[in-house]
């Protein structure tokens, strides 16, 4: 549009749409949760990155964490299932419209405690999802205890210190095959937004493991999941940024400086590199966690991305036209289909 | 047609399960389904893939009756494991037919029954050069004994064989073969039996299909326009999704090689049935099959679906419970879970056909059931109807186009001048309107959850807004009452007793009625086709002093929700309980509603 | 003591989660139940963890009825976003009770109702220094009002704060502080009320415990010898384990800080009904703790634990159903699921305590029942009843030693011979012997499993021994009947109408019965304990034309299963359904029963 | 015992056993199916590592594979419980009696698809148990459906390819802080049974993934499991020998040949290096197990060991006398206490 925008206007983006319009109800979460921050990490990237909200399908599992896709996104469906079934729950949803923008938010109990099996075949079969999950280390919205992704030797607000090891959700996704992952810190929307922004585009699963603290029950000394905690022990592999609009990338660049990732919808990742590691590199991505894992420290950025992994939908084949919009001509075989079974069905 | 000696027979045949019997008793099957013959199959399997003992039941029955028939006539004893107590199964006078290669061990011998040896391994030894074919050659020699025996023409065998093996010359020879050195080694010893004669019928069978239940409800499932099925294997309702595997593509795919259709095995249930309920929340007809187990793991999914209504349709093909209980042997003992599953308060819908057209029609139904209602429905089978080779009339085109409910479009959505309450009762029926996500208008989208919700889907916990959703969830219910498939009231109502069946206990029902009735008692009966049941139930509660419903569980699960249905006519209702596992005999109907005479 | 203007009083406090108001709530709480008046407690709280609409309701009745009264004669309104409905609930002539820091809005005023301002938070502003504690203390000045007007001494204050916060001086007196602070503003302003004063009961509530429901099955369950607790939080169950984590410690740790118990926080529900079902197998008294969709989950593994007969207990804390529903709401909607839980035919033991005493003895017994029946035991509770305050008379020591049923040990094996046979009925009474994995005999051993099995525990799957076992599982559940704990029957049996009432629902069945009876309308009443009913029940039903059966949830639940138990009786059991998710009141019940009048 | 044997009495072994106390009830599985060489593995071991059968419990869920337990050790308890959930029953089991040493026999289908949530929390635990999987690769009781550890490109009988990269259980156990991990083969009864000998005397988890060809339904040309490509595809890391007894071990070896790790409960593995790899190095066995993965080939035997991770049962603090064990003398307070406890709750 070549009129001039009118004075105190916020500004739009490629739809014609304002940052409110990426908003969702109030939050009813804890003043000060990692969660909203994420939130606004979210609205933030779905409004730079010119995301539909009529395509967007917000899905969530129970926990605090799971209240999120309540706060972005008015305008988009949403569906807020059961504990830890959201990866299955998301998965039919691909394979009835495979041209939807499915956001997942999960909580670390969500996916690593009771979900976990579901969560990793989901990604096994890399559906097209960009899933976050929100890190805390504890069961938020039943009050504290000890999620699978709780550090060894972590405590409790009250109580003891977690005899088991966290889980690395990340390695794990990797294992089982993850296109795209990636760590951040709900505090860096700096970092995470064109995460978020380059997962929207990528075609497969995009696994967000975003540590988020708890500042009811997971915030104070002792616990790893703690925002001082985690900002001591952050450890990032990159400065990131994320070009919707492919124009405008300037051609020349700093190989050895950065890294440039064609996403495959649209846009382009840059990685201003503070570590040297091409998130292409599969070994060495299985490295570094390995590094991070020895040193109790979070490794963040964009660890891993395959661009080239058939998704789900097209494994299955899945026509142009969503499953979801056929009708009963492109569905039901005609009378005389069944004239031939029943004939081939006698003697 | 009712001379006893004519086309009255059955026809036991023990054998290994692996061993190559389930070819041999095919052709048996077919070849008196092709002599016109009315007739059906029961196998009984174990839970193995090769080596322990299978019986297979064929039973030929001019009258047309296809329930497992309480004695068996005949018997060919290929597994000498169990050959002891196969002897003791065979009615006084009937027929043993074993492998005289070697000498009947004497301690099987009864005085009340007569024996004909065929020395099958001997013959194919002599006469099939592939060593590794004999075995499985072995079994199909009995066929030929049998055909020699009862009178089944060669040459429907030959037919049968080339029906079955057609792209394989080579297999019909050497079947045929096996066939005829049975056949001729009968007649050559002037082997006879008094039993009777299978004759064949002209015309009979004529427009009759022969297939299996979870043949049927694939195909329903396809006419019904499924497009998303996620499942995870069990016994036996597996072979219900791998028929749909088989068949779909032909119907569903693209010139350029693209499917109409995604089917998923799943991880396991928790997620097949919660792959369904995205799917049914996209706004694709979507389903799962499953059997008890997985039943028991989709409760939280279920209820998630009843709560947030979304479309879903599960065939539930029963086995023998309660847990792993037998898997290959048959039961109606999941009524409850169905009819009730999950926690809090709920009722659902519950199809239940109870042959291979109604197992057609009701598959395709459930379909439109579910989205009209917008809830689970399930589409009650069991390992008898789902498993078992079943003759019947063709199965019949879809008599009504694709209801999709109230699902509104964009153009609607405008049309009704932009307002949407996802969970409004606008039309008093208790059934809200729908919208799918993609649909491009901008208020279209809602926010579903499993957690209490008011009309616009917004959380809440507001004590009269909650017991008004829990109360339009039960007038939703209650609409159904009228929609679901009606009873079929077989019988007129008399002043007599009544009586209840449903799904595979209607046919030998049928038989024992017959039976009652040549013995002066004759009772009215009523065919029960859903939950839940209607006014037409309720009048022949109402007509009858005492209803003696038929159930294939131990606890009388259905009698549990009439009772409570009904409670005036509770104390009518006297449950007929058949829970052993094998499909329902006539003779076990009439024993027990004469006991509880 | 009926003087309605003494010690009748139910005051409303809102305010928002988080907030720091429990602990002002419980302080009133206490304080009157230090008076000696008998009172009750109810926390409406929302499902989130800050910042949400809260109300506590807590009741002063001399008379001692305990269950949530209908009206509300006083409401503290510190919540502005609920401020206008929660001035609608107070009955007219009631009392609101604000923080006239600010004006109070115009659009609250009712001219029905009174209304008495305490600048609460000016009062902190003002004398509390630390500013992060005023949001919090500021709470803690409205019962310092409440106090002056309804005449609560000081003292007792003072004492209640002692108690509460023992070891904390400086807690104690800033709460002091704040309580004299709304104390002082209300005796100076001259306020005055005439609902009714408060007035201490000489030795009143002595001998009194209070407690929850959670806490004393937390209690019971470690009377009871529990050894193993798998669990995964849930609302409302969690705090029942948590208090076992809290207190089991202290009687179960050895010297070398070795735990005579084990609890883990399993990853899923799937898992810790299977721990549990490993942990009974292998002979610790084992249990599991959890709400509506964990009881879901666990449908396959209970299915297990009845075929294969271990022991095993479910403690179920019902919430608001169906789904995730209202998981801070109360409602007894999970009955079918427990009674009849899993795929196929089963039937479970079910406990069903109402009120502190009963849960702690039932909580123990549960392990009891579950090794003398060799089965799942289920221990039916309500948010209501585990998570909210109530009074009664103190826990009474368990007056039977530890009951671990048919459990053979070495010599038991060698007395009889070394013969054992896992699943033989030995007594006639359904239930086997059993032996523990580790004993130290030859003949010890057996193999379990959830699929068809006979006497040996070897796999079958003969249709007779089948039958048999079904048979034998039913028997043992017959057996039960008489074992259970019997109904206790309030009222004898007159010939009018009656009651029938279990858990929750009894303490206001209690005084809906009073009140009728007031208005002649006498109803005997029997308090259901647990299933299956016994003949007790039955004569209960024999005797009554028209009974009230009062459920907390839909469907009637508890009525389909008395139904189906007594159909003779069926038409005469009238459902009196309540199932907002609000505790029950005796209210609703009267109008219910003159409803169905 | 010094008195000679008496001919053609079969050899006893510690415990006065003979191989045929090992043996459990005749096998209905296939003629020539992969599990049955296993069990004939397990009898072995436990014979050769004299484990009392009266100590052992077997436990599996459901499957063609897990009735292999009724198939060894007719004198020991056995419970064939529901499909996926026996790591969990087994942690119960755990719980009740850690001084049992129990036997886990569990398909692909079993661990890695319906199972896999319960069986990383297992492995989280470090419970002690031998967790055996007879990885065919397939669903054998259900007649051949392709299980999550199918190989990507592998076809089923009648049917299609598998889509989906297979799921290395040891790569995932590993990750989730297994102690004990080796992958073999049953057709090699000469490394399997040396290995279930050390399993049984770990203690911690022991996950062991033994290829298994399914004769029925995956054993045909196409197939990555079939018996063809097993042993076509294997890689020995080693030959291995345990030794039940110390005092039989010679004091010296030769270490650039042999690593030789003693086992918690008795008796000690010796491996003669065929790969260099010390199985306690966990850099290097996730290393290998990478290289196996891009070489799409089976490495076998002993890939990690750590025998000094505390086990669930000493994480638990459980006492010596197993709690099924305890009695109302140790278990119900006293009258006494519970007076104390009601006072507590008065005011
Ligand atoms: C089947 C089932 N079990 C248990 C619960 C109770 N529950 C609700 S949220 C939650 C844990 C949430 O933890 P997490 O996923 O980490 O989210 P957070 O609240 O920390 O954001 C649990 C156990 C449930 N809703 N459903
Ligand atoms: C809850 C549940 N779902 C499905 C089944 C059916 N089922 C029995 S065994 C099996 C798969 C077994 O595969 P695997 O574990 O690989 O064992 P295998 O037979 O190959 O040895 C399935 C799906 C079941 N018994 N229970
Ligand atoms: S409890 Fe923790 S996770 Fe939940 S809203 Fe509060 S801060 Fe956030
Ligand atoms: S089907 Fe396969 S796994 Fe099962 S017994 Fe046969 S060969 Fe073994
Ligand atoms: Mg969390
Ligand atoms: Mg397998």
């Amino acid at each position: 549009m070549s009129e001039p925008a009118v004075q105190m206007q916020a500004p739009a983006n490629g739809l014609h749409l304002i940052k409110k319009d990426y908003e969702g109800a109030q939050s009813t979460l804890c003043k000060g949760c990692g969660h909203d921050a994420i939130t606004a990490s979210i609205v933030t990237a779905a409004y730079e990155a010119s995301v539909d909200p009529k395509r967007v399908l917000k899905l969530s599992g129970i926990g605090c964490s799971a209240k999120t896709t309540n706060y972005f996104m008015n305008q988009s469906f949403g569906f807020n299932g059961i504990h830890g079934r959201m990866a299955a729950m998301a998965t039919g949803t691909g394979l009835a419209n495979h041209t939807l923008i499915p956001i997942g938010v999960s909580g670390d109990g969500d996916t690593a405690s009771i979900g976990l099996g579901n969560f990793a075949h989901m990604v096994r079969r890399n559906l097209r999802i960009t899933y976050i999950i929100e890190n805390n280390g504890v069961y938020g919205l039943t009050k504290g205890q000890f999620s699978a992704m709780a550090d060894r030797g972590s405590r409790l607000r009250k109580g003891g210190a977690n005899p088991w090891e966290a889980m690395d959700i990340i390695s794990l996704s990797l294992l089982m095959g993850a296109t795209f992952l990636a760590r951040s810190f709900s505090g860096d929307r700096k970092q995470l937004t064109p995460l978020i922004e380059a997962a929207f585009n990528h075609k497969g699963t995009a696994v967000l493991d975003v540590l988020s603290p708890c500042v009811t029950f997971n915030d104070h000394e002792g616990s790893t999941k703690s925002l001082k905690h985690i900002r001591a022990n952050r450890d990032a592999l990159h400065d990131i940024d994320f070009i919707p609009d492919f124009d405008q990338v300037d051609v020349d660049y700093d190989e050895g400086k950065e890294i440039r990732v064609r996403m495959h919808e649209a846009g382009m990742i840059t990685l201003h590199k503070i570590k040297d590691h091409d998130p292409r590199d599969r070994g060495r991505a299985i490295q570094l966690l390995e590094e991070a894992r020895g040193n109790n420290t979070f490794l963040t950025g964009l660890i891993y991305i395959d661009e080239n992994m058939p998704d789900f939908a097209e494994v299955e084949q899945l026509p142009e036209i969503p499953l979801a919009f056929l009708g009963e001509e492109e569905l039901r075989p005609s009378r005389q289909d069944l004239d031939q079974i029943n004939a081939s069905l006698m003697l | 047609m009712s001379d006893p000696a004519i086309n009255d027979i059955n026809i036991c045949i023990a054998t290994e399960n692996g061993s190559g019997s389930a070819s041999a008793n095919n052709i048996l099957f077919k070849s008196i389904f092709k002599m016109g013959i009315p007739c059906s199959a029961k196998n009984l399997f174990p839970s193995n893939i090769q080596g322990l003992p299978t019986w297979y039941q064929v039973r030929a029955s001019g009258r047309g009756y296809l329930g497992r028939k309480d004695v068996i006539d005949v018997m060919v004893i290929f597994n000498e494991t169990t050959a002891h107590e196969d002897v003791d199964k065979v009615r006084p006078g009937g027929l043993v037919i074993y492998d005289d290669s070697k000498p009947l061990p004497r301690e099987l011998i009864r005085d009340s029954l007569k024996y004909l040896g065929v020395p099958a391994w001997n013959l194919v030894k002599d006469n099939v050069k592939v060593t590794q074919l004999r075995a499985k050659q072995r079994n199909i020699v009995y066929v030929g004994a049998i055909a020699q025996l009862f009178g089944i023409p060669l040459d429907i065998l030959k037919d049968v064989l080339a029906d079955t093996f057609g792209d394989k010359p080579a297999v019909i020879d050497s079947n045929y073969l096996c066939i005829q050195l049975g056949y001729d080694h009968m007649e050559s010893s002037g082997a006879t039996q008094e039993l009777g004669r299978l004759v064949a019928v002209p015309e009979g069978n004529k427009d009759t299909i022969m297939t299996e239940g979870n043949t049927a409800a694939a195909l329903g499932a396809i006419f019904g326009g499924v497009t998303v099925v996620a499942w995870y294997p069990i016994t036996p309702s597996s072979s219900l999704v791998e028929e749909i595997i088989a068949r779909i593509g032909k119907f569903r795919t693209d010139n350029n090689d693209k499917h109409r259709f995604a089917i998923v095995q799943a991880e396991d249930e928790l997620a097949s049935v919660s792959m369904v309920i995205g799917a049914g929340f996209c706004g694709a007809r979507a389903m799962t099959s499953t059997s008890g187990p997985g039943l028991s793991l989709m409760q939280e999914g279920i209820g998630l679906a009843y709560f947030t209504e979304v479309p879903s349709v599960f065939f539930i093909v029963q086995r023998g419970g309660p847990s792993t209980g037998l898997p290959t042997r048959t039961q109606q003992a999941d009524i409850t879970l169905m009819h009730q599953g999950s926690h809090g308060d709920t009722r659902h819908l519950v199809l239940i056909p109870h042959d291979n057209p109604s197992v057609f029609e009701l598959s395709w139904k459930a379909f439109d059931y579910a989205e009209r209602f917008q809830c689970p429905v399930f589409v009650m089978m069991d390992l008898d109807l789902g498993m078992n080779m079943g003759i019947s009339a063709p199965l019949a085109y879809p008599d009504q186009p694709f209801d999709r409910g109230k699902v509104l479009s964009r153009e609607q959505l405008e049309a009704q001048g932009g307002t949407f309450k996802r969970y409004l009762d606008i039309d008093g029926d208790g059934i809200p309107q729908r919208t799918i996500p993609g649909t491009d208008h901008p208020a279209a989208a809602y926010f579903a959850r499993g957690s209490g919700h008011d009309v616009d889907a917004s959380y809440t916990e507001d004590n009269q807004v909650y017991k008004a959703l829990l109360d339009r969830l039960r007038k939703k219910y209650e609409t159904a009452r009228d929609f679901v498939p009606r009873p079929l009231i077989a019988n007129g109502a008399g002043n007599g007793d009544g009586v209840i069946s449903f799904g595979s206990s209607y046919t030998p029902t049928c038989e024992a009625l017959d039976r009652l009735r040549e013995e002066a008692r004759p009772l009215d009966h009523l065919l029960l086709r859903a939950l839940p049941v209607n006014g037409e139930v309720q009048q022949f509660l109402a007509d009858h002093e005492r209803i003696f419903l038929v159930e294939q569980n131990r606890d009388g699960q259905m009698a549990q929700i009439l009772r409570d249905d009904f409670p005036r006519y509770a104390a009518r209702i006297h449950p007929v309980l058949i829970y052993d596992g094998l499909p329902v005999t006539a003779g076990e109907i009439v024993n027990l509603i004469k006991g509880g005479n």
